[in-house]
């Protein structure tokens, strides 16, 4: 794996937005676990995939999450002391409080949302990408998925789409081997996702999602792709999620010590750190600065989500549509 | 520009054709999509093979081109998801369901994002997206493709649904959806598109509000309601009525959601007396709305109770006889109307 | 066998899951399928890891194997409809929908295939299916994880619809459900899940009749209709009524296709008032339905407009504080109460 | 192409099925066209699809099928009488004439009917293959669907189904060319329709739809797989309808005369005719007289249909449940 192109500037960016992740899903969890939310989704362990992808892309440029969608939300620069409002329903929330930790969206930043459908979000995305298309101009989207979202047909009938239009669309399959507590091996018939994406006119392509610069370079090839008018691309990133699937459910019911131990043992963080040191782009002790840096942005926002507002009881009726008469 | 003298007789076809036409040509983010819109997926030598199975957008793809006017695979799910996303970022997709019966293959994209995504996002995204479908029985089509169905959509908070009755308002009421930026669906009932009823349709621009309802019949005894095909139906029974001697007011619904609360509940204060004629489903539907408004807003008023006249809670046969028992027709109206003026 | 001497308190939760074993044990032809309900896809070591979302399928792996309990990939389209297929060729399978809100991936197996077959083929075949889906706000879970929805499916005709109240009714239902040569969807209010109210659950087997209303407290000076876990809320504000001096009779709707429209009829004939309280979206809904019910059959009785106590049209938000706005309580039903009886 | 494991009387029951397959939608098409039904899609040229499949079944054995499934039930041994009546709407068609030409089915011969819903029966075919194996047995389940049917996310989820679960089921992809006039090559990314198959761990096999003994062999083997619990294949029948989508619409709309032409000249049931001489099976006065029993056949069908009444007005609201109160 070569990082030639990389500069010390965007390797740096990735780490600081992976510390941020880390860090921000860490006090979420917290949050949760003081009654404050429910039902939340943690991606810690999958900081290295939208990090890898995102950095690729520019204004106007558009992705779509998941249920678990808070990596690409801050991967994509949204502000976390507004997505942790959000998390706590509060009106200074990306959503005013209305969407939650299933839902965060922010269209100036060009996550355009969150979606609690497994699946869902596929086509919509495939939207974005035919919008870009007919208005001729060389942005792309991005739609980040599970493995277990790999089994709804609307995939299929996206990647369809996408390919006929040859629409420029990256489909990135987050691999973390569990839907819920159902094994990948167990529900996705044939080896992979990667591999489906022959039947459909474009490639398909695995990677270690726990390696960030590996991430970088097949994501980096399908925007220019996808940029260039020659279609589109599947990811399928090979990535592990440490907690459980809500957060707290505990992950050793369907899953072994060992195999969590396994994927630690690559976590994406620390090895982008080793990399970084090894390359003396940075010395440990001005990486710990930045962790500490973080760290006091996630407390700061966390701050700023306990210390704001609920949303009116008026809000309960507004945002329903544009114009009601 | 104004070029009539006299009266402008189209067919709903044509109205609607027109519509999207100069909707079209007016705002260069309209786009549309379905099966066959264009036909043979845009094959040198066949374009515009189709125009859609009703040949509601014929004649658009060799005007507005292969980009703005797509054929799409069957893959409903697919490509109204498209539409959603493509109406998120920046564009006014038209998308046809051909006929309602199949929403059940996109119902999530359709409810669950299109309907909720303004909501959920808190307002900052906004879905102005027009999906349009045929609906109704009468054409010997069997159970899947005869359903109405508009009640499941107007369930939904966050969707508009509109009926049209005629070519007149069919034309105002597509335009008006494709410039609402809120998601519409716009319900064609198939028998309506055949018809070329008398009424000048406006060759100009002009939208119908979406959520007004429109009196198409003054009357005195008794307020019959109607959506889009039914309406048709209750004007026969009107002339009938007329005939016996009885005054019927008509009251056409055109928008199912938002719902014309108002019109209803003043033509019934009036009349003090209701049928509503609905073709769909008679279960937790548009016919049993407008009966429990019309029970909670106008119960002083009332001189009986509020009469539905609809299916029974039956699919759709396909044996004709069968089929003809099934849709509302003038005579039950009027004998419902006799029911309540007696 | 009844080994019970008194009361036998149970959860909602144990309840369902004693219907399905009792059944899969009685009969070799019930199975089960659904998005983890074994867990970890019967990985050797952790076999029975999840047992449901909701732990309502927890047990039957280990006693009755992975042929007849199975964890489905998240392709509701797929399993569901495989469950129609297998029910129309000789096995009774429940298939679990894990929130409602997820219908609009498989509404079509559901409302065209399930619904419509056994008409469609004039009578000759049967799908003896049932689904489950867990319903309702109140949990924190936002717009599309928190619907209630089942009036879409009252709409179909070929489908009934089933909404338990508490454990007693969650097993009697259940059974009748599996039992009925029907397509049946049972839904379950997420906030009954964890209750365990009052009430006996007899160990052995019994089945509540699908179709049958019960009366869960008598009064004369109005009715409180109840859907699921409204009905809950009926009860509660029953019981303030009643230290205001007033009675209430709550009537527990239990099916909701087919309704139970004597027993509404004749609550509402005694009292001359009703309320309606339901958690579904409110237009073209089974308050709507009910209401209209209640206008048209009983509105010589009526000393008042019925009553619709209803959540807002609007999509179920995410902050606490505006979801509890949402769901109808026991205030708002007091003080529709209060409106109808003044 | 080799047929050795045919004998004379599979060959000749083969050829029958064509012809009366072939007669059958003939006169449909008359009675369509007199007015008495509509919107009937025909099959001619389809005839060697189903027939290369249904020679392989036996009592137990379910097919599935589409919009078009007039084939389909002949193949599967239907009386031609209870068609003929159920496409004019009357009280002794298969359907007791509720059902229609979309909706034939007769679950005593194993079809469990037509749907108009493209794709719908996909899974639901799915569902017979996994009773089949619930209950141990060695039966399968056949599911037809078409080219434009592909492109539906359900036979995604049910291909990864039965590809999991090994179910014991055909998909059959009847690859027309179109989908009413929307071209394959236009509609379908990729190659073919088989190759998708790869995906989902099961083979996927192109077939020329055009030759009953091509058919016939590759579905056979399809067949033993599946009763021998080897799972799921796919088989795409390369083939095309002579009439328009729905009968009375033009299809050189869409498509040349030269295209036509190719296919027609390649026509199944003559194809099979010069089989049977050439291999002195039959003689040509032998077919041509079996030719006369069938349209005997379909004459008295199609008068037993006219002649029957139609449904009684009570029939309107029965069969909607098995019981109701
Ligand atoms: C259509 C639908 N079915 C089921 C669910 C419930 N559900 C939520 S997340 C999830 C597992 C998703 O797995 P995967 O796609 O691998 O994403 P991950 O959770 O691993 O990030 C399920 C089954 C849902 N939200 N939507
Ligand atoms: C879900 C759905 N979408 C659209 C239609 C309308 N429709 C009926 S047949 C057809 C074309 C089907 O093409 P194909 O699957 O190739 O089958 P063929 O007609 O060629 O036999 C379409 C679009 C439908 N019935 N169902
Ligand atoms: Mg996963
Ligand atoms: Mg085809």
């Amino acid at each position: 794996m070569s990082a030639t192109k990389l500069d010390d500037k965007t390797l740096l960016w990735m780490y600081r937005t992976m510390l941020t992740i880390r860090r921000f899903e860490e006090q979420a969890r917290r949050e949760a676990d003081a009654g404050k939310l429910r039902g939340m989704h943690s991606a810690v362990g999958q900081e290295a995939v939208p990090t890898g992808v995102c950095v690729h892309l520019r204004d106007g440029d558009y992705i779509f999450g998941t249920h678990r969608s808070h990596h690409h939300c801050i991967a994509k620069g949204l502000d976390i002391k507004l997505m942790m409002a959000e998390l706590l329903g509060k009106a200074t929330g990306t959503n005013k409080g209305k969407g939650g930790t299933m839902h965060i969206a922010d269209i100036e930043k060009g996550m355009l949302g969150a979606n609690g459908i497994v699946g869902s979000n596929i086509p919509v995305a495939t939207g974005a990408a035919l919008r870009a298309q007919v208005q001729g101009t060389d942005l792309v989207s991005v739609v980040f998925f599970g493995d277990g979202a790999a089994n709804q047909g609307v995939l299929h009938e996206s990647m369809n789409l996408a390919g006929i239009w040859k629409l420029p669309i990256i489909f990135v399959c987050e691999n973390n081997r569990y839907a819920q507590s159902t094994p990948f091996e167990y529900a996705v018939a044939g080896e992979s996702v990667a591999d489906r994406a022959a039947g459909y006119d474009m490639p398909g392509i695995a990677v270690n999602g726990m390696s960030v610069l590996d991430v970088y370079e097949v994501a980096g090839e399908a925007v220019r792709r996808a940029r260039a008018g020659d279609g589109p691309t599947l990811i399928e990133a090979m990535t592990y999620r440490y907690m459980g699937h809500f957060g707290a459910d505990n992950p050793l019911m369907y899953r072994t010590e060992d195999e969590e131990d396994e994927f630690k043992a690559r976590d994406c963080n620390r090895q982008l750190k080793g990399y970084l040191m090894e390359n003396a782009i940075a010395t440990e002790a001005e990486l710990d600065a930045m962790d500490e840096e973080v760290l006091e942005e996630v407390a700061e926002a966390t701050r700023f989500a306990n210390d704001s507002p609920f949303p009116d009881p008026s809000e309960l009726t507004t945002d329903v549509y544009v114009s009601y008469r | 520009m104004v070029t009539d003298v006299g009266v402008r007789e189209i067919s709903y076809i044509q109205a609607f054709n027109e519509a999207l036409t100069d909707e079209m040509r007016r705002d260069p983010t309209v786009m549309v999509m379905g099966e066959d819109v264009a036909g043979a997926g845009g094959r040198e030598g066949f374009e515009d093979a189709w125009g859609g199975v009703m040949r509601l957008t014929k004649g658009l793809y060799p005007e507005f081109g292969p980009s703005r006017v797509r054929d799409t695979p069957i893959s409903e799910a697919g490509f109204i998801g498209a539409g959603v996303g493509a109406a998120a970022t920046g564009l006014r997709p038209v998308v046809e369901l051909m006929y309602v019966g199949f929403y059940g293959v996109c119902a999530d994209q359709i409810t669950n994002n299109a309907a909720k995504m303004h909501y959920m996002f808190g307002g900052k995204v906004k879905i102005p997206l027009t999906i349009f479908a045929g609906t109704g029985a009468g054409t010997n089509s069997a159970a899947q493709h005869s359903e109405t169905l508009y009640s499941l959509f107007v369930h939904f908070p966050g969707l508009k649904c509109v009926a049209p009755s005629d070519p007149y308002t069919a034309k105002g009421l597509l335009i008006a959806s494709i410039r609402d930026d809120d998601p519409v669906i716009v319900f064609n009932n198939r028998q309506l598109m055949g018809l070329r009823p008398e009424g000048h349709v406006p060759e100009e621009s002009y939208e119908i509000p979406i959520g007004e309802a429109r009196i198409v019949r003054e009357g005195s005894d008794v307020t019959l309601i109607g959506v889009g095909y039914t309406t048709h139906v209750c004007r026969q029974a009107a002339a009938d009525l007329e005939a016996e001697g009885y005054s019927a007011e008509v009251l056409d619904l055109l928008s199912l959601s938002p719902m014309d609360e108002d019109a209803i509940v003043s033509s019934v204060q009036k009349t003090r007396k209701v049928v509503i004629v609905d073709e769909d489903y008679p279960r937790c539907s548009m016919a049993g709305d407008i009966s429990a408004l019309v029970a909670e807003q106008a119960f002083d008023y009332l001189d009986a109770p509020p009469r539905r006249v609809t299916p029974p809670h039956t699919s759709v046969p396909y044996s004709r006889p069968l089929e003809a028992l099934y849709v509302p027709n003038k005579d039950d109206v009027v004998a419902a109307a006799h029911e309540v003026m007696e």
